[in-house]
C-alpha cells in the first residue's frame, strides 16, 4: 500500500509572489529558461507554442486613460496538491503512463521527460497552461549546446514539460546536505531556491516550505491580501499571490457578480 | 504425410505463426520496443550535456553601462549561467533579462569569429575571411595614407556608452593620430552631464540617491524599463520602504507607471513646462530650501552684472508658469499641479529624475536644467537623498603625447560634428548631427575613414535613411564588433573584439549611481573564436604607425594599459572585480562649485555669451518642434522602452526576444500601442494591419487597443526591427529611428526629440 | 501492468483495474485456444471433412 | 484451388472493372491520408495547428466519434447474442464490420496523435490505473481483440477459404464460443465508453468539461456509454442504408431495420432525458460552485447556446421521439432523419466535450482559444472514411455480410 501522504508533517514546497512587488521585468523567465536548458525558436511570438516554465502575463483593469491599472502575474505550475489534498493533482491523475508524479516528500509535480509519449492528457487537465508541449525539435544555434547546463536534460521532441520548482536544486541541496552531515535536519531556505526566485530582482517571488515555520513562505500565506489561481476549482496550488489590489484578486479566479473574493467560504 | 506444395505453405504459415506467438512470449518484443523509446532519447539532435565539477567565477557585466556584478556558473570550463553577484554594491544580486542572457551573446549565433573583409557590395553580406595580420595591416595603411595627406581629422570614431579607458584609449590614439573627431550617441545621462557642468562648473556625471530618497519624482524616467542601471533600479522598487513615495509623469503607462504609488499623465515632451510650472508653486508658496538657495545659488533672484546690466532671475522666469497656463500646456490639473509641488516640496528628501525611459535620447537641455533646478530649490545637491555629481576619473599616469606638426594641426581643425564649436560650446560631442553634416556636403565627405566600436550607429541612430546615407558616402568604414550587427554588416573589414565575458573592461560611475564604483570585467573564459580585444587592436595599430604615435603607447597590450591605467586599484580590482568609492564630502565642500560664481547657477553664465538674451540662458520652456505638418500627420508617434528589449548597440538576446509578448511582436510584425478612443475615430481593431506613415519614412505594423496611452499618442516599442543579425533578432518588427527624426536642440546641439508626427491607416 | 513493473502498487485500484483487464485478457485467450484446438480435433475426427455449419 | 469463385454464391456483384475504378478512386484519398500520416510521423506534430492550449483537437474528437458510432457493434452484438433478439443476426455481421472499421481507425489516430509514436505502448506497461486514458487503451485495445474475433468468422466464410477444413471448422467452433466473446466485449465497451466519457468528465481543472461524479465516475462516464449504445445502432443502420443506396440492392429487411431503430429510439429518448437531467444539475449547481454561470461557457461567436439547443433538442429529442413512434419509423425519410440527426448529435456531444472544453477561457484576462486545422489533420482524419470504405466494399464483394441479400436479390 501507498503510505498515506501526511499533509501536515511533510515538506510542502511553495511559492508566495507579490504582485504589488512585480515590474514585469521577465528576469525570473529567463533566469529558467537558463536553468533549464528551454528551448528557443527564432519566432516566439506565437505564446501558444512557446515553451515557458513560467509566464508572466498582463493583467488590466480594463478602465479607460488615466484611470487605466495593469499588474503583471507571473506564472509557474501551481503543484497543485490536488482535490482534498491527497496529491491527486488535475494532471498527476489523469497521465496514463506515470510520467508525471506528485512527490510526497515535497508536494512537487515531477516531469519524466522520456516516460512521458506525448498524449497531451495532462495539458487539457491543467487549467494554468502550465504545461507546454515540444511541437518542435528544439535546436540550439551555434555554440549554444555548450551553454546546456547538465542539470537538467534537455527535452525531445513530442513530450511535455513543465516547471519543476527547479527540483534538481532540491536533490543537490540534499546531497550537500547528507555530504555535510545534516541530513536529518530539515533543509534551509537558502539551500533550496528556484531559479526565477533567485531571478527575479525585486523580491516579488518568495519560495520555501509552506510546512516549515521558519520559512518566509509559511508565514507570507495567511496574510489577508494572499490569495491562490483558480481555486474555487479545487485544485489546492501550492503558488500563492499577493496583492492588495481587488480587480487583481478577481482576475484570478471566477465569480457570480453577487460573489467577493476573499468572502467565499473557502476549502482549505 | 506428404509434402507438397499445398501443405508446405499450411507449415510454413503456421511454423511463422507458432514462432510469432512464441517470441511474444520472450521477453524479446519488449526489449525491442524499449530500444526503440531509448532510440527516440538519443536523436542526434536532443544533446546531452557534459556534466562537470561546479564553480563561480565573478566578473561584471559590461552588455549596459550599469556595471552589474555578476557570477558565472560553470559546469567543468564551460560557462553555463550568469548569476547576480549579492555582494556587489550596484546590483546587490539582481539582474536584468539581459545580464541573464548573458551567454547568448558569448555562445549565439551572431558572433563575428574572424576578421572579415568585404567582398561584395556593402551591406550585400559577402565576406573573406582574413588573418588578423592583413586586417590591422589594412586599417593601418587607410591610416597611414591619410596622415600623408595631412587629413588625419578625417578620421572619425564612434564609440560606446560604456565609459571607462577604452575610450578614453582611443582618444589618445585620434589626438597623437591627429583627429579630433571622437564621438559617441549622446544620451539622458550626457544632456545631464552637461546640465552638471552648466549648474555645478563640474565635469562629470549626475546621480540620484533614490537609495535615501523619500519623494521620487521622474519625468517620465523608465526606472524600471532599464533606466540607469537595471539591477540596482529593480532592487531599490523591491526593497523599498512604504514610506517612499514614487510618482511617475509621462503620457503612457510604462511599466514603471504601473509600479509607481501614482501615474500622471501629460502632454508629451511638456515636462519641462511642468518642472517650472511646480517650481513656480514653491517659490510662491515659499516652500522652498531659502537657506541653500540664498548662501549657495547664483541667478535666482534678478541682478545686476559687472558692466551694470540688469539681468532676469529664475525666480521672474518662473513668473510666466503659473498653473493656469501650465496646465494648459502638459493638460495635468491645475489642482493637481499644486498638489503635487507640495507634496514635493513638502518630502524631506524629494528628488527630481529626468530622462524618457531608458534615457536613449538626451532630450532638450533646458528641460534637464529646470528639473535639476527642482533639486537645487530644494537644496537637495550633493547630500543624502539628492542629486549627486560622480566626477569624472582622470588617467594621470600616462606619459606626456608627443605630437607632430600633422597631429597638432589636425587637432586645430573643427570637429566633424560641430562640438565644442562657436554654436554649441558646452557639448563635447554631437553625432546626432554627422549624418546631415555628410550629406549636406557638396563633394565628398568629411569623414574618410570612420571607426565603429562597441557601437551601432547604422541602428541606434535617428533617421535611418539619412544615417545610411550618410555611411555610403564615407569611404571606408570599420567595424570592431563582436556582433554581425547593422553597422558591421554594412562596413568595410570587421576587426572583431572579445565578447563582454571573454575581455577585460573597466566600469566606472554606473548610470544613475548616487556614488563611484568602479568594476573590473575580468575574462571568464579564454575567447571561443579568432577575435582580438579592440584595445590590444587599437595599441597594434598605433606602434605598427610608428613615430609619436608608436611612443604614446608604450604598453604592450591593453592588460598592461588597464593595470598601469588603474594603478592600486588594479591588485583589488582583480581579486575582488570592484572598487567602490562613497565619498561623503565634507559639509564644507559639499556646496563648493566651480562655476564662474562659484555657486549653483540657476543662471548658467557658460551659457551666457555675446548676443545671449537673459531668456536664452534661463531653462525657459522651450518644446521641441516636431517635424511634419499637423493636418496631415495628425497623430503623434512616441516611442516606448521595455527592460524585455533593448535598443541600444547591444541588441536583444534571443531569450529576451522570447519575453516578448504577442501585444508588442507578433511574427514580423510590431505592434503599435494606440488608445481605444482613437482607434473608433480610426476605424481600427485590435490586431489589425495599419500603415504608419511619419515624415521620414513608414511602416506596415500592426494595432495594439491599450487604454493605458493618452489618445492621440501612438507607442511603437524600441529595440525591434533589425536587419542584421540572425534570423532570432533580423526582420522582427519596425526600428523606431526609421521613423523618427533627430530634432536639433538650438540649446545645446543635442537630440531633442522625443517623438514625431504621424499618421495611421488601416489597411 | 506487471507486478514486477515499478509503478506496480499492491492497492485495490491496481487489483480492481488490472483484475478487470487479466480477466478479460484470459476470456478472450481461452475462448481462442478453445476454438482453435476443438478446430484441430474436429478436423482430425472428420478427416478433413468440411461441415455444415448454418 | 485457384477454380474457386472469390465472390459468394448466389448474389450478384459489379464487374470487376468497375469495382477497380471504385476502389482506385477510394485509395487515392486514403494516399493522401497516409502520405499525411508519415509526415507527421517524421516531422512531428508541429504539422498540425494544435497548440499548448488545443492539445486535444480534431483527431481526439475524430477517434471519440467513431467510437461512439462503433458503439452499434457492441450493442448490437449484446442485443443479438445475450438478450436474444435473434433477427439482429441479420445486421451483426454489418456491425461488426462497422465496429472493426471505427476501433482500427481509432487506434490508428491514437498512434498518429501521440508525440512520441515509439513509445506508445507505455500506457499498457507502465499503466496509471487511475487516469481514464490507460482504461480507454486497455479495453480499446482488448475489444478491438475481440472485434477482429468476431469479425474472422465471417472472413472464414468466403468461398475459396471456407474450403480449407480447418478453417471452416475454426469458423464452426467461434460461432459457437461468439456469444462468450460478445460478453466480454460488451463488458469492455462499457467501460471505454464510459471512460471515454470519464476522459472529460474527471476534469476538475476544466469546469466547462467536469461533472459530479458516481462513485469514481463522473457521469459522463455513463452518458457516453449510453449515447454510443443509443446512437452507435443509428449510424449501423445510416451504413446499410448507404450501401444498399450504392448496391441499388435492398439487403435487410425492413423489419430489422425497424426493431433496432426502436431500440435505438428509446435508448435516445432516456440518454437525452438523462442528458438533460445532467446539463441542468451542472448549469445550476456544479459550475456555479466555481464561479462560472453558464452562459460564460457560451459567450463566443463559435460556442454560442445555440450549440446546446442543437445537440439536446434537434439531435437528441426529435430523433428519439421519430423512433419511438411506429409512424416515424414506417416513414423512410422521417426514419433517415432521425437516423442522421442521431449520428450528429453524437457526433456534436464529442466535438463539445472535446473542443469546447480546450476553447473556454478559464481566466478572464484570457481569450476563447482558437484552432483551425492543418489540412494534415484534416487529410490524416478522413483516412479512416476512406480505410473504412475500402473495407466495407472489399467485404461486401467477397464475404457473406448480409444474410438476407439473396432471399431479397434472387438470381434468375
Amino acid at each position: 500500500m501507498k503510505e498515506k501522504h501526511d499533509y501536515e508533517r511533510a515538506r510542502r514546497y511553495g511559492m508566495v509572489i507579490d504582485l504589488d512587488k512585480c515590474t514585469g521585468c521577465g528576469a525570473c523567465m529567463v533566469g529558467c529558461y537558463m536553468e533549464n536548458n528551454v528551448p528557443f525558436k527564432p519566432d516566439e511570438t506565437n505564446k501558444l507554442d512557446s515553451i515557458n516554465w513560467i509566464r508572466v502575463y498582463k493583467l488590466n483593469n480594463g478602465k479607460p486613460y488615466p484611470e487605466t491599472e495593469i499588474c503583471y502575474l507571473p506564472m509557474p505550475c501551481m503543484q497543485c496538491d490536488g482535490v482534498d489534498l491527497h496529491g491527486h493533482s488535475p494532471c498527476v491523475s489523469v497521465c496514463p503512463a506515470v510520467a508525471t508524479d506528485y512527490d510526497d516528500d515535497t508536494g512537487i509535480v515531477s516531469q519524466i521527460y522520456t516516460r512521458c509519449f506525448g498524449c497531451r492528457y495532462c495539458m487539457a487537465a491543467c487549467p494554468y497552461h502550465a504545461r507546454k508541449f515540444n511541437w518542435w525539435d528544439p535546436v540550439w544555434p551555434a555554440d549554444m549546446k555548450k551553454a546546456l547546463s547538465p542539470d537538467v536534460s534537455p527535452r525531445m521532441r513530442g513530450v511535455v514539460e513543465k516547471c519543476s520548482f527547479c527540483f534538481h536544486r532540491y536533490q543537490l541541496a540534499r546531497n550537500k546536505a547528507y555530504f555535510e552531515n545534516r541530513q536529518n535536519e530539515p533543509l534551509g531556505e537558502d539551500d533550496y531556491q528556484t531559479a526565477c526566485a533567485q531571478a527575479c530582482p525585486t523580491g516579488t517571488i518568495t519560495f520555501g516550505d509552506l510546512n516549515n515555520k521558519a520559512h518566509a513562505v509559511h508565514q507570507l500565506k495567511t496574510s489577508p491580501n494572499a490569495f491562490r489561481l483558480l481555486e474555487r476549482l479545487g485544485t489546492n496550488p501550492k503558488v500563492y499571490y499577493l496583492t492588495a489590489k481587488n480587480w487583481v484578486r478577481r482576475q484570478g479566479d471566477n465569480y457570480l457578480t453577487d460573489e467577493e473574493p476573499g468572502k467565499l467560504k473557502q476549502k482549505r | 504425410m506428404k509434402i507438397n506444395r499445398r501443405n508446405f505453405l499450411t507449415y510454413t504459415t503456421a511454423a511463422a505463426l507458432g514462432g510469432a506467438a512464441g517470441t511474444l512470449l520472450t521477453p524479446v518484443p519488449w526489449k525491442l520496443m524499449d530500444d526503440a523509446a531509448i532510440w527516440t532519447q538519443n536523436w542526434p539532435w536532443t544533446p546531452v550535456p557534459e556534466a562537470g565539477p561546479v564553480s563561480y567565477k565573478p566578473s561584471i557585466c559590461t552588455l549596459c553601462p550599469g556595471g552589474c556584478g555578476i557570477y558565472v556558473r560553470f559546469s567543468g570550463n564551460r560557462p553555463v549561467k550568469i548569476e547576480g553577484m549579492k555582494e556587489h554594491p550596484v546590483n546587490k544580486g539582481a539582474l536584468c533579462p539581459m545580464g541573464l542572457s548573458g551567454l547568448q551573446y558569448l555562445y549565439g549565433p551572431d558572433r563575428v569569429r574572424s576578421p572579415l573583409k568585404r567582398e561584395g557590395k556593402r551591406g550585400e553580406g559577402k565576406w573573406k575571411k582574413i588573418t588578423w595580420d592583413e586586417a590591422l595591416a589594412a586599417v593601418t595603411e587607410k591610416l597611414a595614407s591619410l596622415r600623408k595627406l595631412e587629413e588625419p581629422q578625417s578620421v572619425a570614431c564612434i564609440t560606446g556608452m560604456e565609459g571607462g579607458t577604452l575610450p578614453s584609449l582611443i582618444g589618445r590614439f585620434l589626438t597623437v593620430y591627429g583627429s579630433p573627431n571622437l564621438m559617441r550617441q549622446a544620451t539622458a545621462q550626457d544632456a545631464g552631464a552637461q546640465a552638471v557642468f552648466l549648474t555645478q562648473g563640474k565635469q562629470g556625471t549626475p546621480g540620484f540617491d533614490i537609495e535615501n530618497a523619500d519623494f521620487i519624482l521622474s519625468f517620465g524616467s523608465g526606472m524600471l524599463d532599464g533606466w540607469g542601471a537595471p539591477g540596482r533600479m529593480s532592487r531599490l522598487f523591491g526593497a523599498r520602504n512604504t514610506a517612499q513615495r514614487f510618482i511617475q509623469i509621462e503620457p503612457r503607462l510604462s511599466d514603471t507607471a504601473a509600479s509607481a504609488n501614482r501615474w500622471i499623465g501629460i502632454n508629451p515632451g511638456t515636462e519641462g513646462a511642468l518642472a517650472l510650472g511646480l517650481a513656480h508653486i514653491i517659490v510662491k508658496e515659499s516652500l522652498y530650501n531659502k537657506h541653500f538657495v540664498e548662501t549657495f545659488t547664483f541667478g535666482f533672484n534678478d541682478w545686476n552684472d559687472e558692466a551694470g546690466v540688469a539681468h532676469t532671475g529664475f525666480k521672474a522666469l518662473l513668473e510666466g508658469y503659473g498653473p493656469e497656463n501650465v496646465s494648459r500646456i502638459t493638460g495635468i490639473q491645475e489642482a493637481l499641479i499644486k498638489s503635487l509641488a507640495r507634496e514635493f516640496a513638502g518630502s524631506s528628501r524629494p528628488i527630481a529624475i529626468n530622462g524618457r525611459g531608458k534615457g536613449a535620447l538626451p532630450g532638450g537641455m533646458n528641460e534637464t536644467l529646470a528639473v535639476h533646478a527642482l533639486n537645487a530649490l530644494m537644496g537637495n545637491i550633493n547630500k543624502t537623498g539628492g542629486l549627486y555629481v560622480i566626477p569624472e576619473l582622470t588617467y594621470a599616469k600616462w606619459p606626456d603625447l608627443g605630437m607632430d606638426g600633422i597631429a597638432s594641426r589636425g587637432m586645430r581643425q573643427p570637429r566633424c560634428d560641430g562640438a565644442g564649436g562657436d554654436l554649441f560650446p558646452n557639448s563635447r560631442f554631437l553625432l546626432n548631427r554627422v549624418p546631415t553634416l555628410i550629406n549636406t556636403t557638396k563633394d565628398g565627405s568629411p569623414v574618410e575613414a570612420l571607426l565603429v566600436v562597441d557601437a551601432n550607429p547604422m541602428y541606434t541612430l535617428p533617421d535611418t535613411a539619412a544615417t545610411r546615407k550618410a555611411f555610403e558616402r564615407i569611404p571606408f568604414i570599420v567595424s570592431f564588433s563582436s556582433y554581425m550587427d547593422e553597422t558591421a554588416s554594412y562596413a568595410d573589414y570587421i576587426l572583431p573584439d572579445h565578447s563582454p565575458l571573454e575581455r577585460y573592461q573597466d566600469v566606472p560611475a554606473p548610470a544613475g549611481m548616487s556614488h563611484q564604483v568602479i568594476s573590473l570585467a575580468v575574462p571568464v573564459i579564454k575567447p571561443l573564436y579568432d577575435t582580438r580585444h579592440t584595445g590590444d587592436a587599437f595599441i597594434h595599430m598605433a606602434k605598427a604607425l610608428g613615430g609619436f604615435i608608436e611612443e604614446a603607447f608604450p604598453w604592450n597590450g591593453y592588460e598592461a594599459f588597464l593595470e598601469d591605467t588603474l594603478q592600486g586599484h588594479w591588485r583589488i580590482l582583480k581579486k575582488k572585480g570592484v572598487v567602490e568609492i562613497i565619498e561623503t564630502p565634507a559639509a564644507s565642500d559639499r556646496f563648493t562649485f566651480n562655476t564662474a560664481s562659484a555657486k549653483y547657477e540657476f543662471y548658467p553664465t557658460a551659457r551666457a555669451g555675446t548676443g545671449k538674451r537673459d531668456s536664452d540662458v534661463l531653462p525657459a520652456y522651450a518644446p521641441a518642434i516636431l517635424d511634419g505638418d499637423e493636418k496631415t500627420f495628425n497623430l503623434i508617434l512616441i516611442p516606448c522602452d521595455s527592460i524585455r528589449m533593448a535598443g541600444d548597440h547591444m541588441a536583444s538576446s534571443p531569450f529576451m526576444t522570447k519575453t516578448v509578448d504577442d501585444t508588442v511582436l507578433k511574427k514580423q510584425m510590431t505592434l503599435v500601442e494606440i488608445n481605444p478612443a482613437t482607434a473608433l475615430k480610426l476605424n481600427l481593431e485590435e490586431g489589425g494591419k495599419a500603415l504608419l506613415k511619419t515624415p521620414k519614412g513608414k511602416a506596415s505594423v500592426l494595432i495594439h487597443l491599450y487604454e493605458g496611452i493618452m489618445p492621440g499618442l501612438i507607442a511603437m516599442p524600441r529595440g525591434l526591427g533589425h536587419t542584421a543579425y540572425s534570423e532570432y533578432l533580423a526582420n522582427k518588427g519596425t526600428n523606431i529611428n526609421e521613423l523618427m527624426g533627430p530634432i536639433e536642440d538650438p540649446a545645446s546641439g543635442l537630440d531633442m526629440a522625443w517623438g514625431i508626427r504621424a499618421q495611421l491607416f488601416r489597411v | 501492468m506487471f507486478p514486477f513493473c515499478f509503478e506496480w502498487v499492491w492497492d485495490m485500484p491496481h487489483m480492481v483495474f488490472m483484475g478487470g483487464l487479466w480477466y478479460a485478457l484470459s476470456i478472450i485467450g481461452a475462448g481462442l485456444t478453445f476454438a482453435v484446438v476443438k478446430s484441430i480435433i474436429d478436423m482430425k475426427s472428420h478427416d478433413g471433412q468440411n461441415q455444415e455449419h448454418h | 484451388m485457384n477454380g474457386m469463385p472469390l465472390i459468394p454464391a448466389g448474389v450478384n456483384r459489379c464487374s470487376k472493372r468497375r469495382f477497380a475504378f471504385w476502389m482506385a478512386a477510394v485509395t487515392a484519398v486514403l494516399v493522401w491520408g497516409v502520405y499525411a500520416m508519415f509526415l507527421i510521423w517524421y516531422k512531428g506534430l508541429n504539422q498540425t495547428r494544435m497548440n499548448d492550449a488545443y492539445g486535444f483537437a480534431l483527431w481526439i474528437w475524430a477517434d471519440l466519434s467513431v467510437i461512439a458510432l462503433g458503439g452499434g457493434a457492441f450493442f448490437s452484438g449484446f442485443l443479438t447474442y445475450i438478450v436474444g433478439k435473434d433477427k439482429l443476426a441479420n445486421i451483426i455481421n454489418f456491425a461488426v464490420i462497422i465496429g472493426f472499421i471505427c476501433y482500427s481507425s481509432a487506434l490508428l489516430i491514437l498512434t498518429i496523435d501521440i508525440g512520441q509514436p515509439l513509445r506508445g505502448w507505455f500506457i499498457f506497461w507502465h499503466a496509471n490505473v487511475h487516469s481514464m486514458l490507460t482504461e480507454v487503451a486497455f479495453c480499446l485495445s482488448c475489444y478491438f481483440a475481440v472485434l477482429t474475433i468476431e469479425f474472422i468468422p465471417l472472413i472464414l466464410e468466403n468461398p475459396r477459404l471456407a474450403k480449407k477444413p480447418f478453417l471452416n471448422h475454426l469458423t464452426h467452433n467461434m460461432h459457437g464460443v461468439m456469444p462468450i466473446f460478445a460478453a466480454t466485449g460488451v463488458f469492455l465497451s462499457f467501460f471505454h465508453q464510459g471512460s471515454l466519457g470519464g476522459v472529460a468528465g474527471v476534469l476538475y481543472g476544466r469546469p466547462f468539461a467536469y461533472r459530479e461524479h458516481v462513485f469514481i465516475w463522473p457521469w459522463t462516464f455513463f452518458l457516453f456509454t449510453w449515447s454510443a449504445a443509443a446512437c452507435g445502432p443509428c449510424f449501423t443502420i445510416l451504413g446499410i442504408w448507404l450501401t444498399e443506396k450504392i448496391t441499388r440492392k435492398k439487403l435487410v429487411k425492413q423489419d430489422v431495420i425497424r426493431l433496432l431503430a426502436k431500440i435505438s429510439g428509446w435508448m435516445i429518448i432516456t440518454y437525452i432525458i438523462a442528458k438533460t437531467a445532467d446539463t441542468l444539475y451542472w448549469a445550476f449547481v456544479t459550475a456555479p460552485s466555481r464561479g462560472f454561470t453558464l452562459m460564460d461557457f457560451y459567450s463566443s461567436p463559435t460556442y454560442n447556446i445555440g450549440l446546446l439547443f442543437i445537440e439536446i433538442v434537434l439531435c437528441g429529442f426529435v430523433p428519439g421521439l421519430i423512433l419511438i413512434t411506429r409512424k416515424g419509423r414506417e416513414n423512410a425519410f422521417l426514419l433517415m432523419s432521425a437516423v442522421i440527426l442521431a449520428v450528429m448529435g453524437v457526433s456534436l456531444n464529442r466535438w463539445v466535450m472535446v473542443l469546447q472544453v480546450m476553447a473556454v477561457p478559464l481566466f478572464s484576462f484570457d481569450d476563447w482559444f482558437t484552432y483551425m486545422p492543418s489540412w494534415q489533420e484534416v487529410a490524416t482524419t478522413i483516412l479512416p472514411v476512406a480505410y473504412g470504405l475500402i473495407v466495407i466494399s472489399l467485404a461486401y464483394r467477397y464475404l457473406p455480410v448480409f444474410p438476407q441479400e439473396q432471399e431479397l436479390n434472387p438470381i434468375d
